[in-house]
């Protein structure tokens, strides 16, 4: 009988270890969208760049945060502040969270590479994934997933990173391109000028493979599927799903009203934006609750790229601060509203909402000072820019000799 | 022999392709360019609004006997236009000497 | 031991959520697999409109049946005709249910933008789309999937939807392509010229991602994997796969031998042909029978596109009516061909084929009669199609303001 | 209590069972990466070419290892070296294997293709893929992996297929690009030139997707994931992971130092380098050996990339030889090395290395020897080169009658 | 009439471009050529080091009156000229006749 | 000095581009167009047999010294050549006159 009973808490480990895996991998296929919305989004003679970039903070961050910064961010808690560092993780156990929290790191780091495209120093970059991954990530991502995180104890809730991961990623881009300046040609005589991204077909690609992986991030979230944890499981594909779809038709119908067309690039915004906004909330909130997060987060994106770029003259060639740090802020704070349970149009009060403030606040602020930090002393040394004419010619040319397109 | 060059909107290189058909003109080649001009197109890109003049265009570079030069131009004219701006400019200049690659011949009799 | 039982009934229910999650994330990928043939076969110039119609039905499909059509296919019957509607579904314990069928549905609706692509007004297509997925995909759906549908009753089998999802598309394509009428220069002189597709990497990886989501589309409609279910799928899987290989192998010796050369467009639609027609008896018939399945619809696809394009002189630019539409009927049909149990040549005489037919006949009607409607109308209104000038520059420029390939 | 135990039992199998086939679709999405990374390193003008083969080794092999290969890859064994033959494979409890294995099988036809890319006739193609997936394969597979096998016996361990699969490739391959010949202009008075790859970005997609179904190539071939296994496929999933970022990294190092400029398309051989060489061992040695093999294999395939195409001056336009039998055969080697139990690093002496050279040089012998007689007697009858003149205009035109990329 | 072709590097055209409009030389048809000249360039592909004249660059085809010629010549000199090897060349030819497809008129006129 | 225009196959550009170099042409630009001429091809795409004569063609546009003419036309007439339909043609026009935007010198000179 124990022998049975034994035998089925394995089952449901089994299932559970399984679930997160398959989840892991699908979200390590959103590298692969990354790669492909950047390049899409971007000029071809910096194709081979872009790819490179994100092919690195992938190999840099599953090397770094196995090395040490998976401990920072779950190891026993330091103060309630940051995990107690150890090397090379072997946990035989624990290896399927692991390579799930791998795969997440690996977001936060490759967010930043679509904000400063087309002009930032291959070498710079390389570095500050490395200390991205390795220390910027996993402490603030301690805060909130470790358990004992002074966030987590507050009653924060972000479920599978609107916070953590994405807007982290966002906010380190807003630093990064507002420090390394706009491309050049990008604001002449006070004026924003367009710069096309040279191939739309990648960036819906990307797109899809994207919402793809994001069918593991959120339901992954769980970290589990055994027991009610299947129904959840299920319950979050749907919300993800929605406020992707929702988010890309508010993004269609503004721009179409706005600007006379339906704009495609917005709308792969609006997608995105959508998946952005539900990931805090993916598992507090209802069907109905996600739609309108993912309306909202797809009309916010469409208002906050054009006032980043057009007001603020902060340089973002693919609208990753908007979509991954503005959209991850907001959707966070939707929690707040939108949660069946606890949240503002549900009887809740501010309580939450007031919760969700500070982990967004304190969370945004440590990813903003820690990157500043770290590229200011970069500028300082070896430099945040190519040269000029390397700028003009391409990145791939002059960083990698090559031009990725042939005949 | 007269070299036509002739830059007109891709959109109407079908029409123009056969109307030079129709009255003999079979062989050219062309090539898309990217032309500035007159012409202007609004456009809207990730919320920034922008008008551009580099609109592409459609290359057409044609070697004819002396005897072709008006029927060639005219033809184009005809078939090339909108009336609306941004239609093209043909230009005509002198071709001193001409081969075919096949034969080694020379002269207005390769270009029939 | 009750308590043992009852996990161990858990465990069974959490398995098959698990599996029909996983499958209905492949399925939901078939429409990068979509969008990637429909614009690699098709011209440059319309490549960001494709994009959009694919992107937008799927959108509008998620929101659609989540908001009405999934309570109008699965809801208590009326009359065996049509399910009970309710808005917003949100069922606990069946939103795993919810996604799998909405893929599906996104599906069915992007079938058609391939017949109609490069002529047709966008917003026109949006309308269609929206009708399509809540409506009336969702009551010919009703008939065979519910369970007290009408043709469900009579014995008709359509296990994974080449009837329901593939031959409606198909069906409803066909309409739209016949009203819309052909691209301009598709039919000069009563003959018919070729007009390229611009990227036939698109298309390939388009087939292959096709194939991946197969996986999920057919085995994945087992509904199940516990238990006796885990061979079923297995089977599944294989008579997909044999299908789709003889299916691809067949289109290829048959353009190698008709026409002088190996084609690969027409290979890959075999290909997509072979799926198609294992889609309705993937589960009821032996290997062997799935490779012979596969043979004869790659085969047909390559006949049928043929006289389509020459004979009927309808213009489909990706082969859409005959890969789904023709093939979806035939693949239905042969099952009471090959069905090893009480198919024509098991010794099951021409009962279940009678039966087949019926169903493919009454939901091609219905796909057909629908479809003429609502574009008639849509056709009076708002019309059909863009502007003669605005097709020969491209729907691109014209209905969305950008190339898609730029420097 | 019987009946619970028997129903325990049968959650394993269906747990097992169902990761199997998700891993085999992971497998089977590995044949759109070999296409796209063969595609972008090649011309544009053979691109349909290389697209047609990848598309039909599948194919061929799907019914090929089907309908013969199976069974003397798995049958029961006929004096330890191959298995008895039959035809048709149709065994119910059984397909989620066939399917494995078939995906399996596909993988080593497909790198032959990279190979001999841009200058061999499609239809010897055909020909030699047949016979590779139903009789040179399945053989040596039978040596290693269907339990009875007289390398089985020895001890030797290929737990994924380093040796079984990516090196009977990869010697295939060289045999065949020997025999063939280079391309023309490949070398001219006695140096190699640079002929550039046509589309960067699908090689890195490409890689992308094959390291994404790598994670079903290794952890699947634990075949099963119910109790101790679940663990053990979470371990090789990180020693995947780790020794594919490991092998990058070292590429983009190597070629940074070497040629002044970290070069995209030696990265991207250096991470599938790490990939091909820990496919042996993943679960075999630790993390940190998974890291120190894919370092040593991204390394190696720099070096061995340069000397066969310098040295030999056999032409391999994608690196196929280096990455799939120079780094398949030395992480199998390196499994004596590494392996925590038996590894010489680990006090485990030259034993194990010592078997596992006689696995590593009997089946290059056999792949290498097979593959030189079909050649020979190919290269007799109906030739294997295309002629000179469609070489030059591209084998697209020529063999297929299309070009890939159009208006 | 004149007709001024212009070879330069691609790196150099959004400066050529401003400079040319700065003096009133806004009409004209540019496109991407391969271009083999002195200059080489050293490049490294999969091990192989090698250096190839075959460089990209930017074809420009102005077409202006005579007393235009002289600054469109100077105008691209000076904004093209980097000064190294590979700054490319301009050639200028005759042109015998001119015609604007819009309104058929031809002539200088239509240059303007 | 001359402008040699050539518009040849695109597989037999390798051979030319060689024996240029052998007779010391090596400046020159080139890029691809679409030729229409005698030569047809004929095509099956999706079930639909058609032929064209937009086939794709290297447009090379050589200026040299009066002095190289001959052996340019010669040269490119010798290694162009296979003798069936479609081998392309030779245009020969005068140029002006001739800069080199990096040291903004003139005449035959910058040729060299
Ligand atoms: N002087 C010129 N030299 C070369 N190309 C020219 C010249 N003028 C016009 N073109 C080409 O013709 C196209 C149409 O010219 P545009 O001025 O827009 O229209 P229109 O001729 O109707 O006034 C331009 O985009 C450009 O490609
Ligand atoms: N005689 C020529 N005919 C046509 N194009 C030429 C000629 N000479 C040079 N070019 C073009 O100009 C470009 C630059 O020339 P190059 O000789 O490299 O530099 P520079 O003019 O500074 O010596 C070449 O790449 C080529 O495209
Ligand atoms: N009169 C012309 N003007 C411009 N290009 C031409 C002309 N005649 C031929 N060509 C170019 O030369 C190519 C080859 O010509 P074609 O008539 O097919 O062969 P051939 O010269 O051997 O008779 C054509 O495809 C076209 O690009």
């Amino acid at each position: 009988m124990e022998e049975l009973t034994n035998q089925i808490t394995e089952i449901n480990g089994v299932l559970d270890i399984f679930w997160i895996l398959v989840a892991g991998i699908f979200v390590f296929f959103m590298q692969a969208g990354f790669t492909l919305v950047e390049a899409g989004f971007t000029r071809s003679k910096n194709t081979i760049n872009i790819v490179m970039k994100n092919l690195m903070d992938l190999c840099i961050g599953s090397l770094g945060f196995w090395a040490i910064g998976y401990t920072i961010m779950y190891g026993e808690s330091i103060g309630k502040f940051i995990g107690s560092p150890s090397l090379f993780y072997n946990e035989p156990g624990d290896m399927h969270n692991l390579f799930f929290q791998t795969v997440f790191c690996a977001t936060a780091a490759t967010i930043v590479s679509g904000a400063v495209a087309e002009r930032t120093k291959f070498s710079t970059y390389i570095i500050f994934s490395l200390i991205m991954t390795t220390i910027i990530y996993p402490i603030s991502g301690h805060w909130v997933w470790q358990g004992d995180g002074w966030l987590t104890e507050l009653g924060f809730i972000d479920f599978a990173g609107s916070t953590v991961v994405h807007s982290v990623g966002g906010w380190a881009g807003l630093v990064a391109a507002a420090l390394i300046g706009p491309r050049i040609g990008k604001y002449t005589g006070g004026k924003s000028n367009a710069i096309l991204g040279h191939n739309m077909m990648y960036g819906a690609l990307g797109v899809f493979i994207l919402w793809l992986g994001w069918f593991g991030f959120n339901p992954g979230s769980e970290l589990a599927i055994s027991g009610g944890s299947a129904n959840n499981v299920a319950n979050i594909v749907i919300t993800t799903n929605l406020a992707a779809a929702a988010g890309a038709v508010t993004a269609l119908i503004l721009t179409w009203v706005k600007y006379g067309k339906p704009d495609l690039s917005m709308t792969l915004n609006g997608a995105l934006a959508g998946l952005v906004g539900i990931t805090a909330g993916c598992a507090a909130v209802s069907p109905v609750g996600a739609a309108l997060i993912g309306a909202i987060s797809g009309f916010t994106v469409v208002v906050s790229i054009a006032v980043i770029d057009k007001n603020l003259k902060i340089d973002d060639p693919v609208g990753a601060i908007s979509v991954h740090g503005v959209v991850g802020a907001l959707g966070t704070l939707l929690v707040g509203v939108f949660a069946t349970d606890g949240g503002l149009f549900y009887g809740g009060g501010f309580k939450q909402l007031g919760v969700q403030a500070i982990g967004v606040f304190s969370i945004g602020a440590w990813a903003i000072v820690a990157t500043f930090i770290v590229l200011f002393i970069l500028k300082k040394t070896i430099g945040l820019r190519v040269p000029e004419q390397d700028e003009i010619k391409g990145l791939d040319i002059t960083e990698h000799g090559m031009n990725a397109y042939n005949d | 022999m007269k070299k036509i060059e002739a830059i007109i909107r891709k959109s109407k290189f079908s029409e123009v392709k056969e109307a030079l058909h129709n009255v003999g003109v079979v062989f050219f080649s062309y090539w898309d360019v990217t032309g500035l001009g007159n012409e202007k197109e609004g456009h809207v890109y990730r919320s920034i609004t922008y008008s551009t003049s580099d609109i592409q265009r459609r290359y057409l570079s044609i070697v004819v006997n002396d005897d072709f030069e008006d029927i060639t131009v005219k033809t184009i004219i005809e078939s090339a236009k909108t009336g609306e701006v941004g239609d093209g400019k043909i230009f005509v200049s002198d071709i001193a000497e001409c081969y075919r690659i096949r034969t080694g011949e020379k002269g207005g009799e390769t270009l029939k």
